[in-house]
């Protein structure tokens, strides 16, 4: 229980990094922080299918297109930057006072439910759940999936027209 | 059992609000498109772990994996669409402030 | 014999469609094919002429099937409806020649007849709305093809008769609803509370309709926008038949109304204030057809109060008012046409001696005008001495009203006689032409009419209005001369007055007749009048500016009106209409913080029980 | 056969994939042979007791409501396929657009056929995401704005709405409607299943943009490409929220009172703010993008009234909306094509040039207006009487009032277009391409059609 509450904080402040610092690819490096955190929370509430893929998705896959992305938009000339950075302690200074007040606030207001838990569900195995089940869900997604890549065909089919 | 449940879905609650706080507070007050994205991400990383902990305090997992997987592969692509977006909108105005974005109004 | 009925509303319809679709070069193809609809119109309606039949064809559920029913009353419109249609379709064949958009003038006057005469013989409720709202459309495509400006009036008619339909549609649902049936024939609701409140709905679209007041500040508009065909049948005519008939329907069929009931009261106050407003407004203007439109306002009064009194006499003088005012009202606002076609203008000012050049409009402009003075022997006098019969029956002051009205009414038509007709002719009269053929033939026949209808009024009373009433005339019979003496002396003495008070007010101002002046300078009498004119005639000399000012307080009202209907409704709704698109300010933060904020809301709103 | 209704489309999708090159223009041809089969076959299984199949383990239920929605998706999305391949230009967009219509159906067929909370999540992120690449088919400034706009908007609702799965299933263990329904109906559930109704309909609020979740709405309306639109603001977003939230509803029958009122206020708000902020636009696609909200504010109010007679209105505006409001976004993209612009200011007079367009825009509008006996006006009515009878009063005189306001705005935007004098720079215009009316002219056939068989359908509702 404690290692879970420890981690939760962990979780939080990994976010709050990746809202409040002031250059790009440390964002991204915060997020992918964030997605390892939650990885390492999903195995500890034993939920191993979905850390794994919580881990090689989130916190590789969108990192790397986040990571190529950053290196394809241009960087801002110094001066700016530190401007930018400047403006932006101005706007985020509030955030993790917020934070505060939020936390003190839930943990003031504590409530307690009756937790009338619905019946354990026999198939334990996800797999079952997911292939057997759920099997609509398999064609959602490969509906998404190819959905997704006619996006990448027209988006960044557009930018070799553009660039020519 | 069960009031030791309730704290800890207290606890789990509070966290997800706060992240829910961080997401939302940098989609609304960021100017660079790759951070409103990077607030949705942890708005999707605050729920996915709200839905692995409804598995697991309801002892329902094998459900809430199944569901977790298939809104991350939602996630992924969403997100490869918006970065296609975000790069076309880097293309037509070459830049990433979100104050480009206030065309249409009225 | 009973597919003529659906004949008459079928044919114009089809006609309009086909005029509608043909394109702008044939204009004597459109023409043949409107006048022969018409005609075959006409001849169907006499064909049908007092014969009862019902036509039902199930349709639906919820009490909606399409019924039909002829009976004495819609025999009567549909028969004026066809003559009506024919003579002004043959007057608008020379008036319109030449005009932009003849295929949509002719197209939504063949409809506006067709809807009209659906309205009229539909025996249920919902399809009679169906034709209601069709007229309402026709209407504003009929104003909007006058000029270019028109397009202001004809939204404010749209807007004016919209909001009264939406008082009739809740009103029919309210009917429908107590009645447990759409059905008319076999309506017959009691009054009170809710049953009340219908009528009261139905009688604002019918009243609205017929153009009462306080609806009817488009007409005075559409004068002077629209074509002057449109004016002659639609607001002259045809309007104030089919919401005459309506109210009479409600009062008489649907509605148990007594005379001592607070709605007839209602009603005649409507009259008796339309009647008076409205002639007054109709004495200031300087305008030959903002002068009628007026009128036409103001004649509706004297139907409305008529009916309001709910006793025999005033029912049977309203209706025989109602074909009475359609007849002159149509040939004066003809006459109009006539002049302004000859001249090119309507405005008084610039008109004068036409009586000369155009004797025969001349002719049958004075049989309109004193026929709607109230002259006798012309129709206007023996439906008018109805209606002061009843309203005396319910009380003096209604009775007041209209006498006071008819007054009016005679003065302004003589001065709009005099300053038309009479007088110099110079600028625009000189020298004009009298108008053709097909243009005067439809003014003689109604002329004719009139003076038929006054002279031998039993043949509109015996065969047109007193079957539509049936029982409810125990015997009486109101044909022949009126009954009560002491009513035409005072109407004798009030037209006498009018006529003395245009006397001394063209006089005065020294226009027209001058032939007075030298009487008035002659030796030792000039003191004489010197003090008559300080003595006598002050007071009305007061009286004239109380009643200037009045009229001007009422124009002020009217105005008023309108301003509300024209100005203040658009420009409150645009002041929040930017307030609402400020909101939309490009900017997607604030979109998502207003989700956020809705979403918190509903959450604390559904949690909170 | 419920399976076919999704498997068709998507062996079509990958047939059409693998031909070559130059056989693509049987692509539009077959694609509008599979819509058309599908808005035939899909009323054969109206009125049969609703049938669960169980095939390839596909849960998927088919009832009344799904053939609505299967015939609606199916009628509009042939409509926007005819609109899109007589306006888009390049073949390969062309085609990209055919691909992407086919994944939207299937994403619409989905929704129609589900019977469980997260697959149709699922399937409503998956049309969302074919609408995205659809709507930036362009590839310009606006289309980029327009989109981003949706998109942020879309990850909240969706954050929203699994926010709701969490909470489902902590309280009732289940995801299937049945289940949500035996949990909260008639005990009213826990506080985890009322609060997780409430979210879920606040994510259908976004996706079907009313009002204060709307801020997308006009935006990525406006920026699609004209084809597009009518696919957007005729079904996706109709059928992804409003038809969705009705859908839900009923299947969980969660109408409280809380909720409905609820539903009633978002409602009437919709359709005061849609109607006050179309009145004052110069953009034919921004005025029908408000027009929306303000259609959209009927349908969910009409469904706040919680009766049957309501939820009949509702579903009978849902399709006279989807059929009035695409058909006027075809005549918007006929103008915009014919023209060059979508500044109303600009125009004048049309109806002269472009005779077709002008009497169908007409049609549409006036049915959108609630003028009998176009098909409009009897769901508006339907919607008036069950607010009257459920003793919502002041919501029908709302209702009432507002609709003189779609009135006005409608004669504003038929006038500064259609009628009036045509500008010297558009005084060659001509009607548009025969692909571009036939679909108006289909349309407008079916409004004024619904109109008079009207009757008819209400018996076939009263029988049910």
């Amino acid at each position: 229980m404690n290692i879970m509450i420890f981690l939760l904080v962990l979780l939080v402040l990994a976010a709050l990094w990746a809202v409040m610092t002031s250059l790009l690819l440390r964002a991204a490096i915060a997020l992918a922080l964030t997605s390892i955190i939650l990885t390492v929370l999903m195995f500890e509430m034993g939920a191993p299918l979905a850390a794994v893929f919580e881990l090689s998705v989130c916190a590789g896959l969108i990192s790397v297109v986040f990571i190529s992305v950053i290196s394809l938009t241009h960087r801002l000339p110094l001066k700016e930057y530190l401007d930018r950075r400047k403006n932006r302690i101005g706007r985020f200074w509030f955030l993790p006072v917020l934070l505060v007040i939020a936390g003190l606030a839930m943990f003031y207001f504590k409530q307690s439910f009756d937790m009338r838990l619905p019946a354990k569900i026999l198939i334990a195995d996800v797999r079952v759940v997911l292939w057997q089940l759920r099997r609509l869900d398999l064609f959602g997604q490969i509906i998404i999936l190819l959905a997704g890549v006619f996006g990448v065909l027209i988006l960044f089919g557009g930018s070799k027209k553009n660039g020519n | 059992m069960g009031i030791e449940m309730s704290q800890l879905f207290w606890i789990v609650l509070t966290f997800f609000i706060l992240m829910l706080i961080e997401g939302f507070y940098c989609i609304t007050m960021t100017y660079n498109l790759l951070r409103v994205l990077i607030g949705l991400e942890i708005l999707i990383k605050a729920v996915t772990l709200f839905i692995i902990f409804a598995g697991y305090i309801s002892g329902n997992m094998s459900l809430a994996q199944a569901v977790v997987i298939t809104v991350i592969v939602i996630e992924v692509v969403v997100v490869v669409i918006a970065t296609g977006i975000i790069l076309g909108f880097f293309r037509e105005y070459d830049s990433l402030n979100v104050r480009n974005a206030r065309n249409m109004k009225g | 014999m009973i597919k003529l009925l659906l004949l008459s509303i079928a044919l114009p319809l089809i006609a309009g469609l086909v005029n509608l679709i043909i394109p702008d070069k044939w204009k004597g193809v459109k023409e043949a094919i409107t006048l022969i609809s018409t005609l075959a119109g006409l001849i169907a309606a006499i064909m049908v002429f007092k014969r009862v039949m019902v036509l039902n064809i199930p349709w639906g559920s919820f009490g909606f099937d399409i019924s039909f029913r002829l009976y004495q009353f819609s025999a009567f419109i549909i028969l004026a409806i066809a003559g009506f249609g024919v003579l002004i379709s043959l007057y608008s064949t020379a008036f319109m020649a030449g005009r932009e958009k003849l295929n949509q003038f002719y197209a939504y006057l063949l409809i506006t007849i067709a809807m009209a005469n659906g309205a009229v013989l539909s025996n249920n409720l919902l399809l009679f709305l169906f034709f209601w709202e069709g007229l309402l459309l026709t209407l504003f495509g009929l104003i909007i093809i006058g000029k270019k400006e028109a397009y202001k009036t004809a939204i404010k008619a749209f807007v004016i008769i919209g909001i009264t339909d939406l008082c009739l549609m809740f009103g029919i649902a309210l009917t429908g609803r107590l009645a447990g049936t759409f059905t008319m024939s076999a309506i017959s609701l009691p009054l009170g509370g809710l049953a009340s409140l219908a009528f009261v709905f139905l009688m604002i679209g019918a009243i609205a309709k017929s153009g009462s007041m306080p609806f009817h500040s488009w007409i005075p508009d559409a004068a002077l926008d629209a074509p002057l065909p449109f004016m002659a049948i639609i607001p002259g005519a045809l309007e104030k038949l089919l919401g005459i008939y309506f109210l009479t329907r409600i009062s008489l069929d649907l509605f148990q109304l007594n005379p001592g009931s607070k709605i007839s009261l209602l009603l005649m106050t409507i009259g008796a204030i339309t009647i008076l407003l409205a002639v007054m407004m109709a004495l200031v203007q300087k305008d030959y057809k903002r002068l009628l439109s007026y009128h036409a306002i103001s004649q509706v009064g004297y139907m409305i109060l008529g009916i309001g009194t709910m006793v025999p006499a005033g029912i049977v003088g309203g209706l025989f008012h109602m074909i009475n005012n359609a007849l002159y009202k149509s040939c004066l606002f003809l006459s109009g046409g006539s002049v302004e076609k000859q001249t090119g203008t309507t405005d008084l000012s610039k008109l004068g001696g036409l009586g000369k050049y155009m004797p025969i409009t001349f002719a049958c402009f004075i049989v309109a005008a004193v026929s709607i003075s109230g002259v006798p022997p012309f129709n206007g006098f023996f439906s008018k001495e109805l209606i002061y019969d009843g309203a005396l029956e319910r009380h003096w002051i209604f009775y007041l009203a209209a006498a006071l009205g008819s007054f009016l009414t005679a003065a302004s038509f003589l001065k709009l006689g005099h300053a038309a007709y009479l007088g110099k002719a110079d600028g625009a009269t000189k020298n004009v032409k009298e108008s053709s053929w097909l243009m005067l033939f439809p003014m003689l026949i109604i002329a004719g009419l009139c003076i038929l209808f006054g002279v031998y009024n039993p043949l509109p009373l015996n065969n047109l209005i007193q079957p539509i009433l049936g029982h409810r005339l125990e015997g009486y019979n109101y044909a022949g001369l009126p009954g009560n003496l002491m009513i035409v002396i005072i109407t004798l003495i009030v037209l006498a007055l009018a006529l003395l008070n245009h006397w001394y007010g063209v006089k005065r101002t020294g226009k027209g007749l001058g032939a007075a002046d030298h009487i008035h300078y002659a030796p030792g009498l000039s003191t004489a009048y010197d003090l008559a004119e300080k003595k006598y005639f002050d007071p009305y000399d007061i009286g004239l500016k109380i009643a200037d000012w009045f009229a001007k307080v009422l124009f002020f009202i009217d105005r008023a009106c309108d301003w509300v209907y024209e100005k203040a409704i658009v420009n409150i709704t645009f002041v929040f209409s930017n307030a609402v698109r400020w909101t939309q300010s490009g900017n997607f933060s604030n979109y998502v913080g207003w989700a956020l904020v809705g979403a918190l809301l509903v959450l604390f709103f559904v949690l909170r029980y | 056969m419920t399976y076919l209704f999704i498997f068709v489309p998507f062996i079509l999708l990958v047939i059409l994939n693998l031909l070559p090159k130059r056989l693509r223009a049987a692509a539009f041809y077959s694609t509008l042979a599979m819509l058309a089969a599908q808005v035939v076959f899909s009323p054969f299984e109206f009125v049969k007791p609703a049938q669960m199949e169980v095939i390839f383990g596909f849960n998927l239920i088919i009832n009344n409501l799904s053939v609505i929605l299967l015939m609606i998706s199916g009628l509009i999305a042939g409509v926007s396929l005819v609109a899109g391949w007589a306006t888009l230009k390049d073949d390969d967009k062309k085609f990209n657009f055919i691909s992407l219509i086919l994944l939207s159906v299937i994403g619409l067929n989905g929704i129609a056929m589900v019977k469980d909370v997260f697959s149709l999540y699922v399937f409503i992120e998956a049309t969302a995401v074919a609408t995205f690449i659809l709507i930036s088919l362009n590839m310009d400034k606006p289309a980029f704005e327009g989109i981003l706009k949706y998109l942020i908007l879309s990850v909240v609702a969706s954050t929203l709405m699994l926010t709701s799965i969490a909470l489902l299933i902590i309280s009732c263990g289940s995801l299937g409607f049945s289940d949500i329904r035996a949990f909260i109906y008639p005990s009213g559930g826990t506080i985890f299943s009322q609060a997780a109704v409430a979210l879920f309909i606040c994510g259908l609020l976004i996706k079907g943009g009313l009002v204060p979740f709307h801020g997308w709405v006009a935006d990525a309306y406006t920026s699609a490409p004209a084809s597009v639109s009518i696919l957007l603001a005729g079904i996706i977003t109709k059928a992804s929220g409003v038809f969705t939230l009705i859908k839900f509803m009923t299947s969980t029958l969660c109408f409280t009172t809380s909720i409905m009122d609820m539903l009633l206020f978002v409602g009437a708000l919709s359709i005061v703010f849609g109607a006050l902020a179309a009145l004052g636009q110069k953009d034919i696609k921004r005025i029908l993008a408000y027009s929306s909200i303000s259609q959209m504010g009927y349908i969910v109010i009409a469904l706040g009234t919680g009766t049957p007679l309501g939820i009949f209105a509702a579903l009978f505006h849902f399709i006279n909306h989807a059929i009035f409001k695409s058909q006027l976004f075809v005549n918007a993209a006929a103008v915009e094509e014919q023209t060059g612009t979508r500044d109303m200011d600009k125009m004048g007079g049309l109806a002269q040039v472009m005779p077709v367009t002008g009497v169908t825009s007409a049609i549409a509008s006036l049915s959108t207006a609630g003028i009998p006996p176009l098909a409009g006006f009897w769901s508006k009515l339907l919607i008036i009487i069950s607010l009257w009878l459920s003793g919502n009063f002041a919501y029908a005189v709302i209702a009432v009032l507002a609709s003189l306001l779609t009135l006005a705005y409608f004669l504003y935007f038929q006038r500064s277009i259609f009628f009036g004098k045509v500008p010297a720079d558009l005084a060659n215009v001509r009607e548009a391409d025969a692909l571009l009316v036939s679909p108006a002219v289909l349309l407008s056939a079916l409004t004024v059609g619904i109109g008079l068989a009207f009757p008819f359908i209400l018996k076939l509702f009263m029988r049910q």
